[in-house]
């Protein structure tokens, strides 16, 4: 994770979805310690790209290349995906909720409950995942990325029903993990508040 | 590695007892189904008794499917499947322990349970035991190759029907087999019918080990990108 | 603070009322109705085994009579509590109606299961089968069995206790149609598939002998289903209460 | 208000004809419970064809339970339950619509394999019609019962096999009416006996008409809020 | 819908959820043509406000009324209800979708169809919904609104996930709305633009 000449970079790269070509010939590079935030209107595909750098979809032509991580490991697990679907299950507490992943996802027990109090979940350790709001529930599965420090960060419009606490922390927390050299790849239609960000506008010729 | 699929397997079982899922229902419903044979066929004791193994495996293959369908499915529907395959674990190892938790939520309390419920069906007790074995050694396999099913049947929308529909010729053999140990076992013949029986039953099962988990992380693979 | 004050509110809430009078009242009851169905019990069981002579026909084992008859009947009247508490949480919704309801569930199911025992041990010296599909009775009082364990295992199942309430009383309120439409039905397949039954349910006429103790073996019996309801019905708002405490506990620091 | 049944009722059909999880797979189901019969009982024809009716109607129950879980739970997972509840349509009818659908979907195809399936078995041919219309009257009562399972259960996940658990003893007067019926009409009496059996079986299906759909609506109420 | 004595007010209102209170002593009065916007920290109650209004959540004490409107139809009927979660299928068709609820709410298949192009969607008509993005998913479940008139409409987060061409075609259909003596509830972490709305915040007082 303290590598610094991590680098993640992207070569004529084309996506099709259900027959349909969403883009193509895209190229980016981002460095360690730099963000890409991807914007464009609905149906350009940004959560597909982020898709496609995860692993989780095919890549239609061109390539994604992570330089500079762990060689043994695929792309997909040196990144944490945070997508519009939460993984998580109703029936499980808080608590094993975090465990479970961090454990699952190669860290510690101990990482898990500081990531909860990372987030202010600290309290509702022991509520059944149920029972939990929209903000809440995102910022369980944001106590992820908390909880097993991993390069890269794939993130599909991350502040999506948090209040404004929870988003003054999210940047807090993306500022860290960009200054400790990670990478961020977020999707939004809002400002992240991430300053020096690179940007990238997925079809734009296509808005009315 | 180990650590993370000990964390899956427990986390499955304990998703199973909690929802309700777990042994205590399947062994119910296989209590109930076993009860409504007899008042559809009638309460003929020698007849009963004859149908008592072929019933038995009917209602532990539909506990089975019951259970099965969502094996994967209410992971890929919430997105835990994408974050499951972005683990340190192989997805073939995911399939195991996914299938490994089925066997012991479903198909262990039901085998445990079978020659309890035999009585109720007038099972010969001579039969008792080898039908239990021929489950023991059989049930696995449905949870093994379930999860071929499963993993095939994930997140395809239109071609639902293909692939639920791929499930259970998958389990024929293991029924055939499975009726026939038992069958042969009780029926006296302890000889050769039975242990060839026995021995295809535990090919069935040995090659779902292999075949199932490389299968079922083929089929998600597919499914997933 | 903000937890105290939240935690008052939500005993007000639940108008607790209701449920702490009867907590009080059934404190003082259950040790002595304890008490009383331990004695007639005692009573009941010396009669049945000691001073009531064997049966003529059945011998000895018509001693299982004093235990197998009155649990059949605690069966059938604890589905009948369980219908007429389901069917008061639903329209009356009085909070104490669907406690009584799930408590009732699983002693009527115990007793459902010893009638079901005992009278599988019975019918093996006097029938030479321990089960008969073709008997009305036994087929009706499994499904009796299925209709309990289902009732126990949708609450076991649903999370929220006031959903889970509505919805087990439905479900107990369709079971109670069912029930008499059952015994109907498996009389009418009966007579057609198996005329004359083995032995005859209404049996030989008792004699006052064994009257006595089935009649204290009963009483007894419908005392201690009542204690046991009243300390199951106890141990419910008592696990309520701690639930809400401690819900209410992880709500209190929870803020934003 | 019409209406709206109306558009509910094809939408559901639309549905399960896309997805293909209905009809097909408890047919499939059906023959494949059919089929491990002989192997369970041997191959003797009189003995299979007195067994006949009894089993399809067993076969018929399991393969309907196996579609239960899908009547309301996909609706609630997707928030489509809470819109439906506040339409013009009240939720009885509501419940009324799907149970009509999972009856065209499920028992309608299961009705008209069974006298085919049958042959598997050795059915007598003068069984096969009256078996089929006591199929025909009794199969909605499966529907319409079910629906209070599926309904009591919605929201819980993986309450396929509890629905089924709670429904089957609900299921059991159909099967005994209906096992009752076809044999009584077949078995050669024509007179008293078949005919009240069938009336009997009707009087089933028609109380399930009147208690079910309150039933699934109450319980769906309760689960709503 | 052009009644203009609508008044939809909530009195002494309190809601528990899982055995915890979550509001309680809660008052408010929106007439016709306001809009009242809810705020507060995650968990504070706002979705289960909705809810309890839309008649999909118990009212633990207290009641809401809507007076001035339809007096044979529940409060439920007379409303729209926009939640977390979209009531879409998968593999039904865009157009079969918005057709299908507008028959099933009491309306008619041409007004479906304008509702579609109302929310740019007219293009994707024949589109399965399995193929659609976050945003499209979002605008599909907004045309139910359009389709079918009901004088209140309770938003859950309307702007999650749409782009900005979006979020500025949803204020002006709201202003219609409010402007045709409809009345809209709307919760949210965002402005949603509604500016003369009234606001009510929830949970204020347990925020850190
Ligand atoms: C598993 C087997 C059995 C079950 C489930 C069972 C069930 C029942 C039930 C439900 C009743 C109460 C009937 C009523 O009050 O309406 C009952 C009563 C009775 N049973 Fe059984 N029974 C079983 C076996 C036997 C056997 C083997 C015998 C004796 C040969 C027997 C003798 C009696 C007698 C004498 C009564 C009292 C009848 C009366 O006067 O009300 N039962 N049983
Ligand atoms: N299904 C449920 N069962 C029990 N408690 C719940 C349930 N849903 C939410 N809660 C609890 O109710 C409270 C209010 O939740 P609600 O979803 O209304 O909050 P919200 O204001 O909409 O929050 P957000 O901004 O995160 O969407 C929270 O404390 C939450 O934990
Ligand atoms: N599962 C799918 N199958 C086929 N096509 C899809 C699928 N998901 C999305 N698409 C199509 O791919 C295109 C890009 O979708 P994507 O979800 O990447 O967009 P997005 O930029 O994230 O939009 P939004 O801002 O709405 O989230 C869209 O045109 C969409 O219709
Ligand atoms: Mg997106
Ligand atoms: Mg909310």
């Amino acid at each position: 994770m303290t590598t610094s000449d991590l680098r993640l970079s992207a070569r004529d790269l084309a996506c099709e979805r259900g027959g349909r070509l969403v883009f193509e010939s895209l190229e980016f590079d981002v460095a360690a310690g730099e963000a890409l935030v991807l914007t464009g209107p609905n149906g350009s595909g940004k959560s597909s790209l982020l898709r496609q750098i995860a692993g989780l979809l095919e890549i239609g032509r061109g390539q994604i290349e992570l330089t500079g991580g762990d060689p043994e490991r695929a792309l997909g697990e040196q990144a944490h995906y945070l997508g519009h679907l939460d993984a998580l299950k109703p029936s499980m507490s808080v608590l094993e909720t975090i465990r479970f992943w961090a454990l699952y996802l190669g860290g510690s027990a101990a990482a898990a409950q500081a990531a909860l109090d990372d987030m202010a979940l600290g309290d509702l350790a022991d509520l059944p995942v149920a029972y939990l709001s929209a903000g809440q529930r995102r910022r369980l599965a944001l106590a992820r990325l908390a909880a097993v420090p991993r390069p890269l960060w794939l993130l599909d419009e991350p502040t999506v029903a948090l209040d404004q606490a929870s988003v003054g922390r999210l940047r807090a927390f993306m500022a860290a993990h960009l200054a400790g050299g990670g990478i961020i790849v977020a999707a939004t239609h809002l400002d992240l508040g991430l300053g020096t960000a690179k940007s990238l506008r997925l079809g734009a010729e296509e808005m009315a | 590695m180990s650590r993370a699929f000990l964390a899956l397997l427990l986390r499955d079982l304990r998703l199973a007892a909690r929802l309700g899922g777990g042994g205590g229902m399947a062994v119910f419903f296989f209590l109930v189904v076993i009860a409504i044979v007899p008042l559809g066929v009638g309460p003929d004791r020698p007849l009963l008794a004859s149908l008592a193994p072929g019933m038995l495996w009917v209602a532990l293959l539909l506990a089975a499917l019951l259970t099965l369908d969502r094996l994967f499915q209410a992971d890929y529907e919430d997105g835990s499947l994408d974050l499951l395959s972005t683990g340190p674990l192989p997805l073939e190892l995911v399939a195991v322990a996914k299938a490994l938790a089925h066997w012991i939520v479903t198909g262990l309390p039901l085998v445990v349970s079978a020659p309890l419920l035999g009585v109720l069906l007038n099972l010969p007790s001579a039969a008792a035991l080898p039908l239990t074995l021929a489950m023991l050694i059989g049930t696995p396999a449905l949870s093994f190759l379930g999860s071929v099913g499963a993993a095939l049947t994930v997140g395809i929308r239109r071609g639902g029907l293909l692939a639920s529909l791929l499930v259970l010729p998958f389990y024929i053999p293991v029924l055939i087999f499975g009726v026939g140990a038992a069958a042969a076992a009780s029926g006296g013949f302890e000889g050769e019918a039975g242990r060839q029986a026995f021995l295809l039953l535990g090919a069935v099962t040995l090659a779902s080990f292999a075949v199932g988990p490389l299968a079922a992380a083929a089929a998600l693979r597919a499914n997933l990108r | 603070m903000a937890g105290m004050s939240s935690l008052s509110a939500a005993q007000r809430f639940h108008a607790y009322a209701n449920p702490a009078r009867f907590m009080a009242l059934s404190s003082r009851l259950v040790a002595p109705l304890g008490m009383l169905s331990a004695l007639v019990i005692a009573a009941g069981l010396w009669f049945a085994l000691v001073a009531s002579p064997p049966d003529y026909q059945q011998g000895e084992t018509v001693r299982i009579m004093y235990v197998h008859v009155p649990s059949a009947w605690l069966a059938m009247f604890g589905y009948s509590v369980m219908a007429v508490a389901s069917a008061v949480a639903l329209i009356f919704r009085h909070p104490l109606a669907d406690v009584a309801a799930k408590s009732a569930a699983p002693i009527g199911a115990a007793f459902t299961f010893l009638a079901l025992v005992t009278g599988s041990l019975w019918g093996r010296p006097m029938w030479g089968t321990w089960w008969e599909w073709g008997d009305a009775r036994l087929v009706s009082m499994l499904i009796l069995l299925f209709l309990y364990l289902g009732y126990m295992a949708l609450w076991a199942t649903i999370e929220e206790p006031v959903r889970a309430a509505r919805a087990a009383a439905v479900l107990a309120l369709v079971g109670s149609i069912n029930l008499p439409v059952i015994r109907y039905s498996v009389d009418w397949w009966n007579t057609l598939h198996q005329p004359a039954s083995v032995f005859r349910m209404d049996g030989p006429t008792i004699a006052s002998s064994m009257l006595l103790p089935l009649g204290l073996m009963a009483l007894g019996f419908t005392v201690l289903f009542v204690t046991l309801l009243l300390v199951r019905m106890r141990a419910e708002i008592m696990r309520r209460r701690v639930r809400n405490l401690r819900l209410a506990r992880a709500a209190s620091g929870a803020g934003a």
